[in-house]
């Protein structure tokens, strides 16, 4: 009997742990679009400034020989939660600034405003060695609470400390939404002028949604900088930064935290599956290409949850409003 | 002949029933107008004769088929023309390339019919190459007009054209609407102008809150002492 | 001033808009007197939405002036005449359909804690406590309109006439000093329409609100409305008693064909 | 730099195109397509695989004209064009119409067309993989012209044939009779359904046009430079932002923000490194939504 129960486990926490990171920034996109509307096609950009700002906050400046090798502008050396803290206030910073611009447009001036955000950063990252050294990018970033468990348990010890960050935003969320700051941000999303009317200030409202829901992005990014220990332009792509994430929300039920959860754990669950059968199914001259099956198969779940299932598997709730 | 008949016809926006179940006819060749204070639901009327809205109960006929519910284009084609109140141009288009979007679906030579148009509306002639919407408020009346002829329709539903205009070219469209009428086109009109309207009109109804109030001749209407109380409460 | 002796809650100075060579609005100044239901007629196209959208701010005037309260409030928008006290209505109601009757009327107050992220997060009880009187309010206008049995029904799945009531109650929880109808009684049946003009007055007589109503059906604007300005072409015709009003030639002129002509 | 803004033209004849194509379909569908880029891609592989096929047939091998690629690839632009325009009107058919239907709120197109885009790409990196490709190893000739320009002769070619494109464009749209009424549903659908035009049937129009224009920008920029399954994606932002520059909605102001978007994205290679074209187009966006949200031919 072979079975190797550690092996299984193991394999379970490192998956629990990226979806639960997920679930985080599907429940940022919920704040945004799910609660308000708002269209962010670029939580790459969130993501990317998550990480990259946790990574320049927690890691030393380079000395001796790897001076030589890594170029890298700040360094902090500050400890995991100070790096997330930062992550968050950045990417709310920057969400704040996108928001001035365009949020008194059209929507759809957010979203493309949003991608070219994503966009420009990873080139920027990409092309700025002096910065956070170009493609390679940045590694050896700190593990929070590293040496309390021996180094072939920590990622379960990784799982609780991501999981109490789930929990956190979610009591944070769900207390936001039910309370009258999230009638507000509902109002907006059916019909602004009618909340104008009721005299809310629709501009701010919504410029306070696509920051919270930020800063929840930057969250995740900085969670996810810290488990992979290193970051890298190169991850921050419009379908794993950002695509994914919508398909999460929408399978898992916009305007419902829980289902934001529960996409982020389905659709994660989906594409490393599908991680799994490619590498060991597929022959192995059509390895390289068949990892993008997934594009396929996830663009056309989104295009079906839209036109079958709008509401994803669990909707909203007829009555928020709960304080 | 009834070329348009209404019978018991509900209908409205959403969940907003504007018409509790209207009945009216129209007959062939003749000049029939609507009265009535606004929202009394006599644009909901004509918006759900020509297909724009679709009547919850009851149904419409022209020409004695029933048409309830057909979809606009087709009603075109059938004979039957509209001319919403607002927005009844399109503004960056010509006057010229109006009045052939008003022949869109015919295939012949509508070269006549234009020159037809412009005889009827002789100030559109000449600023054919103009864009629709720099036009004054007349001139778009009458090119709103003039785009619903183009196919040289049976039966024409005018919406409250008169509206807004000073009253010299009031005078001159109602003309128009009289001359059109001697060709044999039937007219359906809804109006404010009432005064005006009656005059032009063979028949009239009137309508308020989505309910017929009153209908006869044109003359019966304009003489009935009780219409004027009706409406204004004295 | 009016035959109460009060200065105008409303004043409206030489306010025009244009929409490109369209003069919706063109050169009004009138009057509206406190703790008194005035209406506001005349034919479609005349401006008067337009004129409303100015005064509540949701368009801004290309000149003119408008006071409320002796304060200029030309300029703000809508959500800041709101706080100052003016509440608006629109033509179509506009209720926000994906959320509860209840919900829709728990938005409306003014001054709620809880509209504040941080106070949920860290004076819950006080946004609590907030919340539970505004649910009390909430379920009081809504029994006086008679429509607390829909409390928690999606405000969209309302009928017409329920949802001008759900109209209604929004300006109770507003507890505004000026409330602009517009078209209160469009898309409602008479009998409907009988009891929406008795809540209307009884906000004015009980709770010393001033009303401007923009009316088509004349028996609900003669009958509660004095006194009536008339609108036409963007301009302000007239303004007088129902019974003037009624008598004018130029009104029946622009109406129907009974007099004049 | 006048080698540049030459440069910076002739990229802009390309982005024009698209520009136009995402022009139309946002004042007649009335969404924003988000896989118009991945239409430009799907065109130029389309394109690549005809060519492809050509060459193992040992059919139209032989030069165009003083150009590097062969008669192979000339034909192969019109199975490009068909299947783009048809696909767009697939996607039209099967995704955006049952929407228009339910009556969904504009977002939800942008969403779908999103989701579309990754599908297509995704179809794209399957057969062809990640690597670039070329529509012809030969060399480039060259022309030298006054000033001490060198052009490609491709680059005079894309020139030619973007421009006569745009060309044929306003033509159809002022002279031929669904051109006319391709403009009137613009300006007024509900209008235009009261002349008897159906909105539906022009949307397919527009769809039809417009896929055309993305294949043809994608093959004229495969052209130019290569091909990858990544090339429509970087191509969204300078077209967006060439017809946001350009006031959404009129043809004229997506040729001129096309071009400028062009010129700003080459002359940028001055002082910046050429990968950073897609954000000079992402901050001139930002510019204009700053300054002037209306656009530059902006109406109101």
């Amino acid at each position: 009997m072979g079975i190797d129960i550690g092996g299984i486990l193991s394999f379970l926490a490192s998956f629990a742990i990226m979806a639960a990171i997920y679930a985080i920034f599907s429940m940022g996109l919920n704040v945004q679009w799910g609660y308000t509307g708002l269209v962010n096609f670029g939580i790459a950009g969130f993501f990317c400034i998550g990480a990259y700002t946790s990574a320049l906050v927690t890691t030393p400046l380079p000395t001796g020989v790897l001076a030589d090798y890594v170029d890298q502008a700040i360094g902090l050396n500050q400890p995991f939660l100070v790096g997330v803290l930062a992550a968050a206030i950045t990417s709310g910073l920057w969400a704040a600034l996108i928001g001035l611009l365009t949020l008194r447009l059209r929507a759809d001036y957010l979203a493309i405003s949003t991608i070219g955000l994503a966009e420009t950063l990873r080139l920027f990252f990409n092309n700025e060695p002096w910065l956070a050294n170009g493609p390679e990018g940045l590694v050896g970033l700190p593990k929070p609470l590293y040496g309390l468990v021996p180094p072939q348990y920590y990622n379960y010890l990784y799982l609780a400390i991501v999981l109490a960050f789930l929990a956190l935003i979610y009591i944070a969320i769900e207390r936001g939404i039910r309370s009258p700051w999230g009638r507000v941000l509902r109002a907006m999303r059916e019909d602004e002028v009618m909340t104008s009317a009721n005299g809310k200030n629709v501009f701010l409202f919504k410029l306070q949604s696509l920051v919270v829901g930020a800063m929840i992005m930057g969250i995740g990014g900085a969670l996810y900088a810290h488990y992979s220990a290193a970051v890298q332009p190169s991850l921050f792509t419009p379908m794993f930064g950002t695509f994914i994430i919508w398909a999460m929300l929408s399978l898992g039920g916009t305007g419902n935290n829980k289902g934001a959860i529960l996409g982020g754990f389905v659709v994660w669950a989906i594409w490393s599956w599908s991680t799994f059968l490619i590498r060991n199914v597929v022959p192995a001259g059509f390895q390289t290409r068949a990892p993008y099956i997934r594009y396929i198969l996830i663009g056309l779940l989104l295009v079906i949850i839209m036109l079958r299932r709008p509401k994803g598997l669990i909707g909203e709730e007829r009555q928020v409003s709960r304080f | 002949m009834t070329i348009l008949g209404v019978e018991d016809v509900v209908s409205g926006y959403g969940s907003m029933e504007v018409l509790h179940g209207l009945s009216l006819k129209v007959e062939e060749g003749q000049v029939v107008c609507l009265l009535g204070p606004n929202g009394a639901g006599k644009t909901t009327l004509l918006r759900t004769i020509f297909g724009i809205l679709r009547p919850w109960k009851g149904k419409i006929y022209f020409k004695g088929e029933d048409i309830s519910g057909f979809p606009p284009e087709r009603l075109v084609r059938m004979g039957m023309a509209y001319v919403p109140q607002e927005y009844n141009i399109f503004p960056s288009l010509t006057v010229q390339e109006n009045l052939e979007m008003g022949a869109f679906i015919r295939e012949d030579d509508i070269g006549p019919r234009m020159e037809e148009v412009y005889e009827l509306f002789p100030d559109l002639a000449d600023r054919r190459k103009s864009r629709a919407g720099e036009l004054s408020g007349g001139m778009r009346q009458m090119l709103a007009i003039g785009r619903a002829l183009m196919l040289n329709p049976e039966l024409l539903l005018l919406d409250e054209i008169s509206t807004g205009l000073a009253p010299f070219l009031v005078d001159a469209i109602f003309e128009r609407i009289e001359q059109l009428n001697e060709q044999g086109v039937t007219v359906f009109l809804v109006e404010q102008n009432a005064p005006k309207a009656l005059q032009s009109s063979d028949r009239a109804y009137i309508l308020e809150g989505g309910e017929k109030k009153a209908e006869g001749s044109a003359q019966e209407i304009a003489e009935d002492e009780e219409i004027g109380r009706l409406y204004l409460g004295r | 001033m009016d035959g109460n002796g009060n200065s105008p809650i409303l004043s409206v100075r030489n306010v025009r808009k244009y929409f490109g060579g369209i003069k919706a609005v063109d050169g009004v100044s009138l009057d509206v007197a406190s703790q008194r239901i005035t209406g506001l007629i005349g034919p479609n196209g005349a401006g008067k939405t337009t004129l409303f959208n100015v005064i509540s701010g949701l368009y801004k005037a290309d000149a003119g002036e408008i006071y409320f309260k002796g304060e200029r409030i030309d300029g703000l928008s809508l959500h800041q005449t709101f706080q100052k006290g003016l509440c608006r209505t629109f033509q179509i109601s506009r209720e926000l359909k994906l959320m509860t009757v209840l919900e829709n009327l728990m938005l409306v107050p003014p001054g709620q804690e809880g509209e504040n992220l941080w106070k949920t997060w860290f004076i819950p009880l006080r946004v609590r406590r907030q919340e539970s009187e505004i649910r009390e309010k909430a379920l009081q206008a809504l029994d006086s309109v008679g429509l607390l049995h829909l409390k928690d029904e999606y405000a969209g799945n309302l009928s017409g006439g329920q949802k001008r009531l759900l109209e209604l109650a929004r300006t109770m929880m507003a507890e505004p000093e000026l409330i602009l109808f517009d078209e209160p009684g469009a898309g409602v049946n008479p009998s409907e329409r009988r009891v929406l003009a008795e809540h209307i007055r009884r906000l004015v007589s009980e709770q010393g609100v001033t009303v401007f109503l923009i009316g088509h059906e004349m028996e609900l604007v003669m009958d509660v409305c004095d006194p009536i300005i008339v609108m036409d072409r963007g301009k302000k015709l007239t303004e007088g008693s129902p019974e003037e009003i009624g008598r004018d030639p130029r009104v029946l002129e622009i109406y129907l064909g009974g007099g004049s002509q | 730099m006048l080698e540049l803004t030459v440069y910076g033209i002739i990229l802009g004849s390309i982005i024009a195109l698209g520009a136009i194509g995402i022009t139309l379909i946002a004042h007649i569908s009335r969404m924003f397509d988000f896989a118009y880029g991945d239409k430009m891609t799907a065109g130029a592989y389309i394109a690549l695989l005809v060519s492809t096929l050509f060459s193992m047939g040992g059919l139209l091998q032989g030069k165009v004209g003083p150009f590097s690629f062969n008669w192979g690839l000339m034909v192969a632009f019109i199975p490009a064009i068909l299947i783009t325009a048809g696909l767009s009107i697939l996607f039209n058919r099967w995704v955006y119409e049952p929407l228009r239907r339910r009556g969904a709120i504009p977002i939800l197109f942008a969403m779908v067309s999103m989701g579309i885009a990754f599908a297509l790409r995704g179809l794209i990196y399957i057969l062809w993989g990640a690597d670039y490709h070329f529509y012809s190893p030969s060399v480039r000739p060259m022309i030298f012209l006054p000033l001490g320009i060198k052009l490609r002769t491709d680059e005079v070619f894309i020139m030619v044939v973007a421009w006569a494109l745009v060309a044929l464009i306003y033509l159809f749209l002022t002279r031929v009779k669904m051109g006319k009424a391709l403009r009137a549903v613009a300006d007024n659908p509900d209008l235009a359904r009261i002349a008897g035009i159906s909105t539906e049937r022009m949307i397919v129009w527009t769809e039809g046009i417009a896929g055309a224009l993305a294949a043809v920008g994608g093959v004229l920029y495969g052209i130019e430079t290569q091909l990858r399954p990544e090339m429509g994606w970087l191509f969204l932002l300078p077209l967006f932002a060439a017809a946001i520059l350009g006031s959404l909605g009129s043809i004229r102001g997506a040729l001129v923000g096309g071009l400028v978007m062009g010129i700003a994205q080459q002359v940028s290679t001055a002082w910046l490194l050429p990968t950073y074209k897609p954000a000079v187009a992402f901050i001139i966006m930002v510019l204009v939504l700053l300054f002037r949200p209306q656009g530059i031919f902006g109406r109101r």
